[in-house]
């Protein structure tokens, strides 16, 4: 059994525009110790997705309007409000893109770990200060103890993204949802962060879920991807099957579309032209197909579902880039 | 300039969501309507008709003095060069073919209603009365109609308040934006005589001028505007901070745009439309500053018709128990208050780029 | 040809300080620069935030007033430029902003936008604008019926490609793009490179490409300067800088840079520390806290730029360079 | 009691220089000396029937911010009460019925020739409350101190200093006053009062160490207990000295005086309504006629008067600047005479309580008797403003003469207190065609303008004395000065003429016809408008207050200047059951009492 499963959840947001549905039919699973990258172009649903895991998405305007989240076979969106305290930072965290604002700017290190470890995990005073320097160290925070007693402004920002994730796996999690962990970041510091990520990984068993919009970090850190497009899953598979053999023509354009190392600009890079699809009205059809070099009169009517069409590898187009193996 | 008042899409989103709050919505429309009636209190309120017809012409009285020769009336004394009474003219009218229309309340603001009201022995009764069919609110302790002075009272309140707000406006966005944009000294200097000057409290420096002049609709507007300015400026300087800062500007200089054209065009225009929504309540603040200093006896001279002239009427103790003074003006009050409120209210929800929301 | 010849530009920035504390902190956020960029080419520069490659551009279009050094732009000194030479100066160097959302004015259609250099330097009448303005709408790839609609009903390659059409609309000689694609999606900012990569062709364009990510820079640039803590520590072409890498913040960059490709993953190396305050920049190399090749040589005394194995157009600041 | 001439406020009288002088060495008794006194007029109040005893519970609005005599804060409210309860320090009185001069500290007194010295004899029994003699050094004593700046009153430095020359001991009992100035008034102008010099001291620091000690006074009460904020009790002295004397005799009759502080009016009536005050003085005209047709008065355990007296009143009313423009003209002047509606403003805004004033020197003798009103008549002020070449009326109602001057006059007031009357006098005038702005400012800004002769017409609210300043206010010499009390710039030469005889001639006669020609010559120039006055105290007392027959003398202005009543303990142990049995006792109709046939007709 998975982990963490999602089946067809649906999100919508109501804006001033008008009702968008944010994520529609996104179905996907973890399992444990296994890293999920999630990757997608702004607006398509990602971040939602992760936080209907643990229902933060903010309402309104937000509302979770169908599907399951099942935690261990467990339905995390019907279980009461007051049960979800035991889920939350204990066995799923989660860590967001921006390190500048997750962390209150008023209150010293050992004050936000102080809050966390009492309301939690009971622990106060002497205990809980070596609790957090332990973390902290975990982390490969240099100098922890001195760090401790530092307000957030006195980091650089990726100490705050450690100090975050620090945070997060106090409660031993067994699934951490990270979402744009290493955005905001340097890419120097990014690597760091996402070596820390998966050295943690590989000691506690942990399956991570790992948000992105770059397909480097993909490429570097996830074993499945998932890729995202207005709010569906069009195609999820192994990392490696999905580098080497796009299905959907929208992977293969976001591919296309990375300058290769070498490639210099006389000759032009893919690209996939036309803008997303607004989400106000959801389109029959495939929400792709105007902007789809393969797309046909079929696209347009009929609404393709994400199927398996080689092992381990599904997608959601009705004309996909590889041969589909019969069965 | 012409940027300024262009409505771009996201105002008119923002207006269309306010048309759809209802109460700050229809609030707007009876303030509006309020307004609109109250420039016509000349022809709802006064004791100059609205039209006289006398040996088949037409006269419009209503901002103009006619003596009573006009008319061949004449006063008990005999005289004829007298403000004619049309009301007197009306009854002896009645029956032939001249007539005379009146308004709906044939008083004006500051008219003493006194030889009306006799006891049985034929000797005057002294104000406050009463309301009843003469007077629809009553009279106050001169025996004014308290109706015609609370919509009086109101034309002036609310226009105060508007020329307080829009030119305390215009002087805060001017100060405030250079503050930002300038920055620098300027700014260093014009806050910290900001900072000194707001702790100034406004009504006793008003106070302590009444001591020297006495005000006038325009003087105490421009005392009170010394002060109202400021408030605006704490805001347009921090906008302008933050807007300044923004690429557009930036490549409008790049462009080779002049300072001018970047303050007016481009910076003001973006900070102004968040400043809508502070302008109900800087219309309540002056509302409230009028009506206290009235109430107080520093506002416009008697016999001008105000609310805290009523609303002090009504507080003094010689007037206990005479419920219409009390009433009248605080509903009115509290009523344009409230009615403003809403709309501030509304506005401020429609223009909130987040609407209020919870997690679980 | 040289188009811009810079020469020692720094620019300080005091901060805290207040309005009676006399002394103030200094961020040197360029320290004597020195580069040419050549007609017609594109430079890109690279460096991590923080590293002064913004402020370099802005200071560069005279965006903000450089503390010392010389900018010559063609034949004509940009920094000691008078308010009506600079204002001249303007009409052949032109900036392209990062954030798309930001960068027009959103009270003003994107036609204005456009035309707002034109009528600025008052060229042609307001219907000869216009005209010029839907000439530049389909250069950038949009169509002309958008001329009157508001920045907020673009998407960000939209966007990005009136503030190309804007910055066009002087005909400049001159490009500075300030990380012109960084906030937009990849499949966007393959568009905007393309665009780019065309309109250069088409007028001749000489780019200032300013970016934190590499693979972009790589692609688009002839040559490479790369930035750290406001110095220029290795410059050349992009060929030299990416295969011969002579510094080792470069190395570290460019290994630090994910690669979209799961076969070559484990390939790259992590770079210890982290990029110290500009306020308070180390002695000697500034690089030396986080250079695995750091010796006591690199604590002292700091490196000047120099050419690599004589090669005078591919420069590095490093000790340990090969000369 | 007004024995305290020399501290009545005359105020603004014309600053004199003085040298400091040591008082002179005790001088002696010269030969021939006229030595008066006065025996012969009726007792105040009723010393026949008045019952010493029992306690009246009064109020005050404010705590006393000090019981000093002297210095800051001692001419508050509470002053009111020290003067006429405790302090008692004139050196003659005058009788408040027979306007006579009569005895008190001092028994005889004899005045020089030249009019400007008075010979005191004190009176030998008269005693300090803590039982010391009253001395002529204690006189000596409250002159100097009266000059010492250490008492940091700097008006009754320059008061004493301007007016007194010297004050001399001559022997224990007897001292002499003398002034600087002669005058056929000297004793009134020549008033000082004693302080008790053995135990007095003024030295730094003194006002806020004595402020609430209770000071040694020479009168029939003293302080008693007193707590801070709520009130102040009186205690009879039942041995003092004054009782001697028969014209105080059935005065201070009360044993006790709860002074109460209630800081507004309205409680004041409502604590006498719950029977918790035993007396009110009524002063608002509406409360007079609304709030008082109530149970206690109609059961007959409480009763009102309305007492007319006959009092000194100056001037009020709108006064004019003949120096302006329009007011120069006297048929204008006439005009705003006539279309002045006081029995509008006394029907609709004062319950018909207030009488028309007529004279500049209302309420003393020098009053013209023959004055009537103008009264309100719109013709006669059509004729005036016709004659004044007002004939046509402008655009706006307002008339307008040949000159294009509009009929306009500017009235600059000091407060709000005649607002509402105001209004109406506008309105008013308005129908004939003339606009009255009113401009209303802040009451010393106020003041000074009108002293510089910096407006058009203005309100006037004088105090007024026993003698008239005529003066100050009308001689030509202040008219073209600015910063004097001769606000309307009257100027005549005649005028002049008659002030000098009121000030310096010592016929009598010569004074009140002089006097009254003035008047009918102020009048007859129409520049001050009378507004009205109250010549009438109205109170109210439950019924085991008594009273003399006529209640207060003729002279009364407040209730607290003669304590005629007294209190039946006996008729209150009987009021008290009937209230608290709710039985009705027979009720006193009499509202209006006029015993000195003193009423306005």
């Amino acid at each position: 059994m998975a982990l963490l499963e999602i089946k067809n959840l649906k999100v919508e947001f109501d804006t001033e525009a008008g009702v968008n549905h944010a994520v529609d039919g996104v179905s996907l699973s973890i399992e444990a110790g296994k890293t999920l990258g999630v990757v997608g172009e702004s607006g398509c649903g990602k971040s939602v997705t992760a936080m209907s895991v643990l229902r933060l998405i903010p309402r309104p305007p937000g509302r979770i309007v169908g599907g399951e989240v099942l935690w261990k076979g467990r339905n995390l969106l019907a279980i009461p409000a007051k049960e979800l305290p035991d889920v939350r930072g204990k066995q799923i965290a989660m860590v967001f893109q921006d390190p500048m604002t997750s962390l209150n700017p008023v209150y010293t290190v050992w004050r936000i770990f102080g809050e966390v470890l009492e309301k939690q995990f009971g622990l106060k005073g002497a205990a809980a200060r070596r609790h957090a320097i332990e973390a902290l160290t975990r982390v490969g925070m240099s100098e922890p103890e001195t760090r401790l007693d530092q307000y957030p402004h006195e980091l650089s920002g990726g100490m705050k993204q450690r100090v975050l994730i620090a945070l997060a796996l106090l409660g031993e999690p067994e699934l951490l949802i990270a979402d744009e962990p290493t955005t905001a970041l340097d890419v120097t510091i990014q690597k760091q962060i996402l070596v820390l990520l998966k050295e943690i990984q590989r000691q506690r068993d942990m399956a991570i879920m790992l948000i992105t919009h770059s397909l480097g970090v993909v490429a570097e850190t996830c074993d499945d991807v998932l890729v995202m497009y207005a709010g569906r899953v069009v195609e999820w598979c192994a990392v490696e099957q999905l580098f080497a053999s796009p299905a959907h023509p929208y992977t293969e354009g976001l591919l296309g579309s990375i300058p290769r190392p070498g490639q210099t600009r006389e000759t032009p890079l893919q690209t996939i032209e036309g803008t997303v699809p607004a989400l106000f009205e959801v389109p029959k059809g495939c929400r792709f197909a105007d902007r789809c070099p393969r797309s046909q009169e079929r696209c347009r009517i009929d609404d393709p579902q994400l199927r398996l069409i080689a092992p381990g590898h599904r997608v959601a187009c009705h004309f996909p880039l590889i041969e589909e193996d019969e069965q | 300039m012409w940027t300024w008042f262009r409505i771009s899409p996201l105002l008119r989103r923002r207006i269309a969501r306010f048309c759809q709050i209802r109460r700050g919505f229809y609030s707007l429309i009876i303030l509006s309507l309020a307004i609109f009636v109250s420039l016509f209190s000349n022809y709802i309120a006064n004791n100059r008709a609205i039209i006289v017809k006398y040996n088949g012409e037409y006269y419009f009285p209503t901002y103009k003095f006619m003596a009573m020769e006009v008319f061949g009336q004449e006063d008990e004394w005999g005289f004829t060069d007298a403000e004619t009474d049309y009301v007197r003219l009306k009854k002896e009218w009645e029956g032939t073919e001249n007539w005379v229309m009146m308004p709906l309340i044939p008083f004006n603001p500051s008219q003493n209603d006194f030889d009306f009201y006799k006891d049985k022995d034929e000797q005057p009764i002294p104000p406050p009365h009463p309301p009843d069919d003469r007077h629809l609110l009553g009279t106050d302790s001169q025996g004014r109609d308290v109706a015609a002075r609370l919509l009086y009272g109101f034309r002036l309140s609310i226009f105060f308040a508007l020329m307080l707000t829009l030119c305390g406006y215009v002087i805060g966005v001017v100060i405030g934006s250079l503050q930002g944009f300038l920055a620098g000294w300027f700014d260093l200097t014009t806050q910290r005589f900001i900072e000194i000057w707001s702790l100034l409290p406004v009504l006793y420096v008003v106070i302590l001028l009444r001591t020297v002049v006495e005000p006038t609709f325009w003087t105490l507007l421009a005392v009170m505007l010394i002060f109202e300015w400021m408030g605006i400026t704490y805001y347009m300087r921090t906008e302008v901070y933050r807007e300044k800062t923004r690429e557009y500007a930036l490549a409008a200089r790049a462009a080779g745009a002049s300072t001018f054209r970047i303050v007016f065009k481009h910076l003001l225009p973006n900070c102004l439309t968040p400043l809508i929504t502070f302008g109900p309540f800087a219309i309540i603040a002056g509302i409230s500053a009028l009506t206290s200093l009235d109430y107080l006896g520093y506002g416009l001279p008697p016999p001008t018709p105000s609310w805290g002239e009523l609303i002090e009427q009504s507080m003094d103790s010689s007037n206990r128990g005479k419920l219409w003074l009390v009433l009248s003006p605080f509903v009115a009050l509290t009523f344009t208050l409230i009615l403003v409120t809403m709309i501030g209210e509304s506005i401020r929800e429609a223009f909130d780029p987040r609407r209020q929301s919870r997690y679980d | 040809m040289t188009l811009l010849d810079v020469r020692d530009l720094s620019k300080h920035f005091p901060v805290g300080g207040g309005f009676f504390r006399g002394s103030k902190a200094l961020v040197r956020a360029v320290e004597q620069v020195s580069f040419t960029v050549n007609e017609g080419e594109t430079l890109g520069l690279v460096g991590e935030s923080g590293c002064g490659k913004s402020t370099l551009g802005r200071t560069l279009l005279r965006l903000e007033e450089a503390t010392s050094g010389t900018v010559r732009f063609g034949d004509k000194d940009v920094l000691k430029a008078s308010r009506s030479e600079l204002f001249a100066l303007r009409r052949d160097m032109q900036m392209v902003f990062q954030d798309p959302y930001s960068s027009l004015n959103p009270r003003l259609t994107v036609g204005e936008s456009v035309a707002e250099p034109l009528e600025i330097h008052r060229i042609g009448s307001r219907r000869e604008r216009r005209e010029m303005v839907r000439e530049l709408f389909r250069k950038v790839g949009l169509r002309d019926e958008m001329l009157d609609r508001f920045p907020n009903e673009f998407s960000g390659g939209q966007r990005q490609r009136v503030g190309l059409a804007r910055a066009l609309a002087l005909r400049p000689r001159l490009i500075v793009a300030d990380e012109p694609v960084s906030a937009l999606d990849v499949s966007v900012q393959a568009q905007v490179l393309n665009l780019m990569a065309a309109l250069q062709r088409e007028f001749g364009l000489t780019y200032i490409f300013i970016s934190h990510d590499l693979s972009v820079v790589d692609y688009i640039s002839d040559r490479i300067a790369v930035m750290y803590l406001g110095r220029i520590v290795e410059i050349g072409p992009r060929e030299r800088v990416f295969r011969q890498t002579a510094h080792p913040y470069s190395r570290a960059l460019i290994a630090s840079s994910p690669i979209p490709d799961p076969t070559r993953r484990g390939e790259s190396s992590v770079i210890r520390g982290e990029i110290a305050s500009p306020l308070n920049p180390p002695s000697g190399c500034a690089f030396n806290p986080r250079c695995p090749l750091a010796t006591e040589q690199c604590l002292r005394e700091r490196p000047e730029l120099l050419p690599v194995l004589g090669d005078a157009s591919h420069q590095t600041a490093c000790h340990h360079a090969p000369r | 009691m007004k024995t305290l001439f020399a501290s009545a406020a005359i105020l603004l009288v014309a600053a004199m220089t003085h040298a400091e002088e040591a008082p002179a060495p005790a001088a002696t008794l010269p030969e021939g000396l006229k030595w008066q006194t006065n025996w012969d007029d009726p007792p105040i109040g009723d010393p026949e029937h008045a019952i010493k005893g029992g306690t009246l519970r009064d109020a005050i609005s404010s705590y006393p911010k000090t019981f000093r005599v002297i210095g800051p804060n001692s001419n508050e409210m509470w002053a009111n009460w020290r003067r006429n309860y405790t302090e008692f320090s004139g050196l003659v009185g005058r009788h408040p019925n027979t306007d006579n001069y009569i005895p008190a500290l001092a028994v005889e007194w004899a005045i020089t020739d030249d009019n400007k010295s008075v010979y005191y004899r004190l009176d030998p029994t008269a005693t300090w409350s803590d039982g010391k003699p009253i001395t002529a050094d204690d006189f000596v004593f409250g002159y100097q101190t009266a000059l010492n700046p250490g008492i940091l009153d700097p008006f009754v430095n320059q008061y004493t200093g301007d007016v007194l020359e010297s004050v001399e001991k001559i022997d224990t009992h007897t001292i002499k006053v003398t002034g600087r100035q002669p005058s056929w008034r000297v004793l009134e102008d020549l008033g000082i009062f004693p302080l008790p010099a053995h135990v007095m001291k003024i030295e730094p620091g003194w006002e806020v160490a004595t402020n609430y000690h209770v000071p040694v006074t020479a009168g029939p009460y003293t302080i008693g207990e007193s707590k801070e904020g709520e009130s102040v009790t009186l205690v009879r002295n039942p041995n003092w000295w004054g009782y001697k004397n028969k014209y105080y005799a059935g005065l201070y009759n009360a044993d006790k005086i709860v002074v109460r502080v209630v800081p507004e009016d309205d409680r004041v009536y409502d604590f006498f309504k719950r029977g918790e005050l035993d007396f009110i003085q009524v002063n608002r005209a509406r409360r007079w006629a609304t709030e008082m047709d109530i149970d206690i008065f109609k059961r007959g355990y409480a009763a009102r008067k309305m007492l007319f007296t006959d009092t000194p009143d100056g001037m009020s009313g709108i006064g004019m600047n003949l120096n302006t423009p329009i007011l120069k003209n006297k048929d204008f002047r006439k005009a705003l005479q006539y279309m002045f509606n006081f029995e509008e403003l006394n029907t609709q805004l004062m319950f018909n309580a207030y009488f028309r004033k007529v004279s500049a020197f209302d309420g003393t003798e020098f009053a013209n008797p023959d004055l009537k009103p103008y009264g309100f008549d719109p013709r006669k002020a059509r004729e005036h403003l016709q004659k004044a070449g007002f004939t046509q009326r402008g655009a706006d109602g307002i008339l307008v003469n040949k000159a294009g001057q509009r009929a306009s006059v500017t009235l600059m007031t000091g407060g709000k207190s005649l607002e509402a009357h105001l209004n109406i006098v506008q309105n008013t005038y308005k129908k004939a065609g003339i606009e009255l702005k009113i401009q209303s400012l802040e009451g010393a800004t106020y003041f000074e303008k009108i002293r510089e002769k910096a407006s058009e017409a203005f309100m006037l609210s004088m105090t007024g004395g026993f003698y008239p300043e005529p003066f100050q206010y009308f001689n030509s010499t202040q008219a073209k000065e600015p910063q004097t009390n001769n606000f309307f710039a009257f100027s005549n030469p005649r005028a002049d003429e008659l002030i000098d005889i009121y000030r310096f001639d010592m016929d009598k006669q010569k004074r009140l016809d002089a006097m009254h020609e003035l008047d009918a010559m102020i009048q007859d120039e129409a520049f001050y408008i009378p507004f009205w006055n109250a010549p009438f105290i109205r109170f109210a007392y439950y019924r085991w207050i008594e009273f003399p027959a006529d209640y207060f003398p003729k002279r009364t202005e407040s209730y607290l200047d003669y304590p005629t009543y007294w209190i039946n303990e006996q008729k209150k142990a009987d009021i008290e059951a009937a209230m608290k049995e709710n039985r009705v006792l027979a009720a006193d109709p009499v509202i209006e009492v006029d015993p000195h046939g003193v009423k306005p007709k």
